[in-house]
């Protein structure tokens, strides 16, 4: 069950040029609501905007006196500009717990795959996982890698690819995908986040080795609630679920790839 | 402060606060059911129903404008009959007024849907006429007053004694007309505005941020062409209840509606923003009629003294 | 990053940028030339004249909405021979088209005014056609295709090799119905939107907070509304030059309204907040352009890819 | 000539519960462009108000290291709440010097006259014209009044009312203006500000006793600067003015009253 809270900006920490790693108070979220990596919260951003925006939950822990919660995001358009000019100190109100983050089991061994803004939200499950976690990290270029560190601290292997060759390995990671299931495809399931022709590819990769595959989606949201049908996205057997309250993870068979 | 008496009578519905949620803003109340209790509000306009269940249009769905958003969510619903048999039972456990909006691609299916409606007993059928009529060449039925008079009386002539609201769109030249043409065909009430149409581009890849390129605009930005049309609306046909709606999100918003004539008000977009934007809707209203020393809320109605 | 080329050619003048100040919200450039020098623009449209001197509407003329206001100036001009005798030689010291907007109540006073303007020598010259017809019983010439055509024909037969510009009303059904009718009559250009009409109260007072009840709705709110009609009308009348307006306050904004057709775009209310927002306007969309490596800001124009 | 600045709010006080004084560093406005009191500001009031708000300026004095200008404003509604927010250090975007302020000549004798948040403007008034000057201050009761004693501080008399008589003689100050004048009616002009039917009665009695009345007048405003004709008001000849660039200040004989 959401609500809506003031939370307290405990943390604010630029992690490259255009992207922030936010810490918030979320009252008792994460004890009492059960929110975790892969959720997210529904941000409001100043007067000037009216919608909220999403941000996934990087981390979340129980605390005292507050629960927190990591949001990593990146400076986009006016909504995000304006979050970024927050301070420790300040309050933003959010909605939250909201949508259903990745389906794991304790005992699991995942294959994390993150493209961009899309690693955040799989780093609570590099740091559940562990040892049991092989990362793939894909930027477009090597100023624009975040999280590095944090993933190699916490996974047994993480596989670096930029767009552009200035980082890590040369190429998009689905390549890299490909090669790590071609040695090993016994992974409980490849949990991917990032733009959708990255998820696509990841799907078509995970399909061909019959590795189980969790995509979370992206859609433009107003409520983030489930109540005004704007955030549809179309599965594959032509009807609609909403990334909202269905997702924003799914089952990657799930989702029709081809609209 | 004085206690304001909140309740107000809309088409013969009594409310017990003028505040109701927009259709399609709100679903079924179950999202923001988990919020607050329903009975907080006056009633709901449920999502809008078609005879069958409809998937909507493609996403992207939502686009922000400022103080407003565009959407072309399009009549994604599951039906008539699913709605009666799974959503219907659980509003009804909430005290707040039931009112189902109807889209039709056909006169005719307007009337099967006002049958189905009035049997299953809710308290009031919004007519949505800002749907295409299929039969008319994809016209319309909001835009012409003979199409929004024949949808108007056959949606009457099927709808029993539940009394049936038309909601009129403001994509148009002269709303009175409409209204006027709707009202000589029996409607029992109006209700406005509906979404006024927009598109904004993204000017990186050129594309309408919608799907469909364009949508329909709502929020606070369309609150003054709303207060427009209720007061042109409410001189033209005086004595026919209006439902008044169209970015409110505050208490003073509500009142400008119910002073240029709306009976009660419907909160729609605002609850995006926050779940709670109703209630606290009805609140600020209910404060702002007692510091002016109101005995009822109902005596906002109509209250403009225009110049 | 390259430098873009910003000229553009709208209905046949060259406007070294395509950032136009619009009318009713610039004077005659006097007030904001103490800010900058008005060659700085690409043009001007002038407050809208009227044959004789008239002192518009009683006050209160503003009100402020979500991101919007509303205006019930009214036409409060000298008439057009003291403009053409003390205004246009003031502009004329600067580089920068002189575009004269003009209203009548009748066909003959739209004609006299051409012809007394492009005598006088002005660029170009935008007829309003959102004011009352008095013969026609007060119905707006901007709401009615035949009126709406009637005025540009008499306008063209009167205003020599001086390009007429037809400026439509956003407060109708199908824009594009007008939209056809005006360039069948042989404008040369047609600029949107003018203002959607709206109405706030004083829910103290109980009373409009205009004096005339309801007035002109313009800035950022009604954005998404005049980049749908520009698209719609550039689709209705393809290769017709328009000037695009409504909301414009950032040089994003002026792409959107380029993409959707316009050749060219006016900056209005966005100047109240900020005197130098066309010209902020102007260097945000070369800055757009030019990430975009664009060579002319004029690629913008009809750019958008609909789905 | 106008300018647009960046002000910083160098002093920032409540003077009663909804009024604030506010003093801004406003460059050189009023060393090199003449700012005085009586003229107004045109303030930019948050980015949610799409229009600036015009307040007075109730003292404007050479400063250094820039010119300094006090501001005294009521809350209304939510461009006058955002400004009572502001805090020192903070800045406030401000066009300026706008409108012309009272024409007052150096030894001119003055009665000054103004009623709730139209006393700030003569404030500047009184402290040019001090012994000169004598004050007759309006409020609705007791807790309205602010700056008695400025004025008394500065003025040679000041006689202070209120509506409903809970501060110094019960009743409007036109009834003050009237004793006053009877006794002697030797000013050079009456400056008055404050709700237009105090002005109104104002001007009734300065025109009944032949005194010469400067009345300064509201109006809602655009731009600020003359170019939307927004502000207009209704001139007893039949033509209208502008109270952004022909006042605030009239001469109370010009005025139509009786619109
Ligand atoms: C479930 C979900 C989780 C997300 N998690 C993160 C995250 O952890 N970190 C992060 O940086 N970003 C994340 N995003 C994307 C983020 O929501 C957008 O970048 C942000 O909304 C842009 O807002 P803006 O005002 O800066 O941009 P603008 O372009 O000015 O936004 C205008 C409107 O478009 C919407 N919008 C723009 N881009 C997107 C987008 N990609 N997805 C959805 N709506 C969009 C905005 O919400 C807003 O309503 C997530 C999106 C979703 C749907
Ligand atoms: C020349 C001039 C000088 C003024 N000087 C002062 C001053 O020194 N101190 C002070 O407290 N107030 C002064 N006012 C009044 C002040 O401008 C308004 O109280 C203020 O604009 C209200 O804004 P708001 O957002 O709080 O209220 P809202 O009611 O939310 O404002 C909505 C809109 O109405 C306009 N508006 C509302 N009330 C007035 C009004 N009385 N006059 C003009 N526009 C109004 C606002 O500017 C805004 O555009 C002056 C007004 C004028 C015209
Ligand atoms: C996402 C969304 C979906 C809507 N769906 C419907 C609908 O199904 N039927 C209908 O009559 N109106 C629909 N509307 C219009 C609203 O009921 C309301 O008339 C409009 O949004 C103006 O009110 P608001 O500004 O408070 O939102 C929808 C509006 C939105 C924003
Ligand atoms: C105060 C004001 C006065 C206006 N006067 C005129 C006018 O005289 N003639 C005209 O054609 N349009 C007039 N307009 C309409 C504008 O030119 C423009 O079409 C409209 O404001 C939309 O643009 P904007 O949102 O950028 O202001 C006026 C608008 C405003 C706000
Ligand atoms: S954002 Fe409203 S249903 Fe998902
Ligand atoms: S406010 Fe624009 S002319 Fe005075």
């Amino acid at each position: 069950m959401p609500v809506q809270q003031r939370c307290t900006v405990v943390e604010m920490t630029p992690i490259n040029p255009t992207t922030y790693w936010m810490v918030l108070e979320v009252g008792n979220m994460v004890e009492e609501l059960g929110l975790r990596a892969g959720q997210f919260l529904h941000v409001a951003c100043g007067e000037a905007n009216l919608l909220r925006r999403p941000i996934s939950v990087a981390l979340a822990y129980p605390d005292e006196p507050e629960d927190t919660a990591a949001l990593i995001f990146e400076v986009k358009g006016e909504g995000t500009r304006w979050l970024a000019r927050r301070q420790v100190g300040d309050t933003v109100d959010v909605l939250g717990p909201l949508g259903n983050g990745f389906a794991v089991e304790n005992g699991g061994r995942y294959l994390l795959v993150g493209g961009g803004i899309g690693t955040p939200p799989l780093l609570g499950y590099a740091e559940a996982f562990r040892q049991n976690a092989v990362a793939v990290l894909g930027f477009r270029s090597a100023d624009r890698v975040i999280l590095e560190e944090r993933y190699r601290e916490a996974c047994k292997e993480v596989y670096l690819c930029t767009d552009d060759g200035s980082a890590g390995r040369h190429g998009f990671v689905d390549a890299q995908v490909r090669d790590i299931l071609e040695k090993d495809k016994n992974f409980t399931a490849i949990l991917a986040c990032g733009p959708r022709p990255m998820l696509k590819s990841v799907a078509a990769v995970a399909a061909e080795f019959g590795v189980p595959c969790q995509v979370s989606m992206e859609e433009r949201m107003a409520c983030g609630v489930g109540a005004c049908l704007g955030c549809a996205i179309q599965i594959a057997d032509g009807t609609m679920k909403h990334v909202c309250k269905d997702g924003p993870v799914f089952d990657a068979g799930e989702v029709d790839w081809d609209v | 402060m004085s206690k304001v008496d909140l309740s107000v009578v809309l088409a013969g519905v009594r409310l017990k606060n003028p505040i109701v949620v927009a259709s399609g803003t709100f679903g079924f109340g179950r999202e923001y059911g988990q919020f607050y209790d329903l009975s907080e509000l006056g009633g709901i306009c449920c999502k809008g129903l078609t005879l069958h269940r409809r998937e909507g249009n493609p996403p992207p769905r939502i686009a922000e404008t400022p103080m407003g958003i565009l959407n072309s969510v399009g009549l994604q619903n599951p039906g008539v009959d699913a709605f009666i048999e799974y959503e219907l039972p659980e509003l009804r456990k909430h005290d707040l007024a039931v009112i189902a909006n109807i889209s039709g691609s056909t006169p005719e299916e307007y009337g099967i849907m006002c049958e189905k409606l009035s049997e299953a007993g809710v308290d009031m059928i919004e007519v949505n006429i800002s749907c295409p009529n299929v039969k008319a060449g994809g016209l319309a039925y909001g835009t012409k007053p003979e199409l929004a008079a024949e949808v108007t009386a056959v949606a009457k002539a099927h709808a029993g004694t539940v009394p049936v609201m038309v909601k009129l769109s403001p994509n148009v030249t002269d709303i009175t007309e409409i209204a006027r043409a709707v009202a000589d065909a029996g409607a029992d009430a109006l209700s406005l505005i509906n979404t006024l149409r927009g598109m904004r581009i993204d000017v990186n890849t050129r594309r309408p941020i919608l799907k469909m390129n364009t949508g329909g605009l709502s929020g606070p930005a369309v609150l003054p062409v709303a207060v427009r049309m209720v007061w042109e609306v409410s001189c033209a046909v005086p004595g026919l209840p209006i439902l008044g709606m169209g970015g409110v999100a505050k208490g003073e918003d509500a009142a400008q509606l119910m002073l240029a004539g709306a009976s009660a008000v419907a909160v729609g977009t605002a609850c995006f923003a926050d779940p709670y934007a109703p209630v606290k809707v009805r609140d600020e209203l209910a404060e702002l009629a007692a510091e002016q020393g109101l005995a009822r809320a109902a005596d906002l109605t109509g209250g403009v003294r225009p110049w």
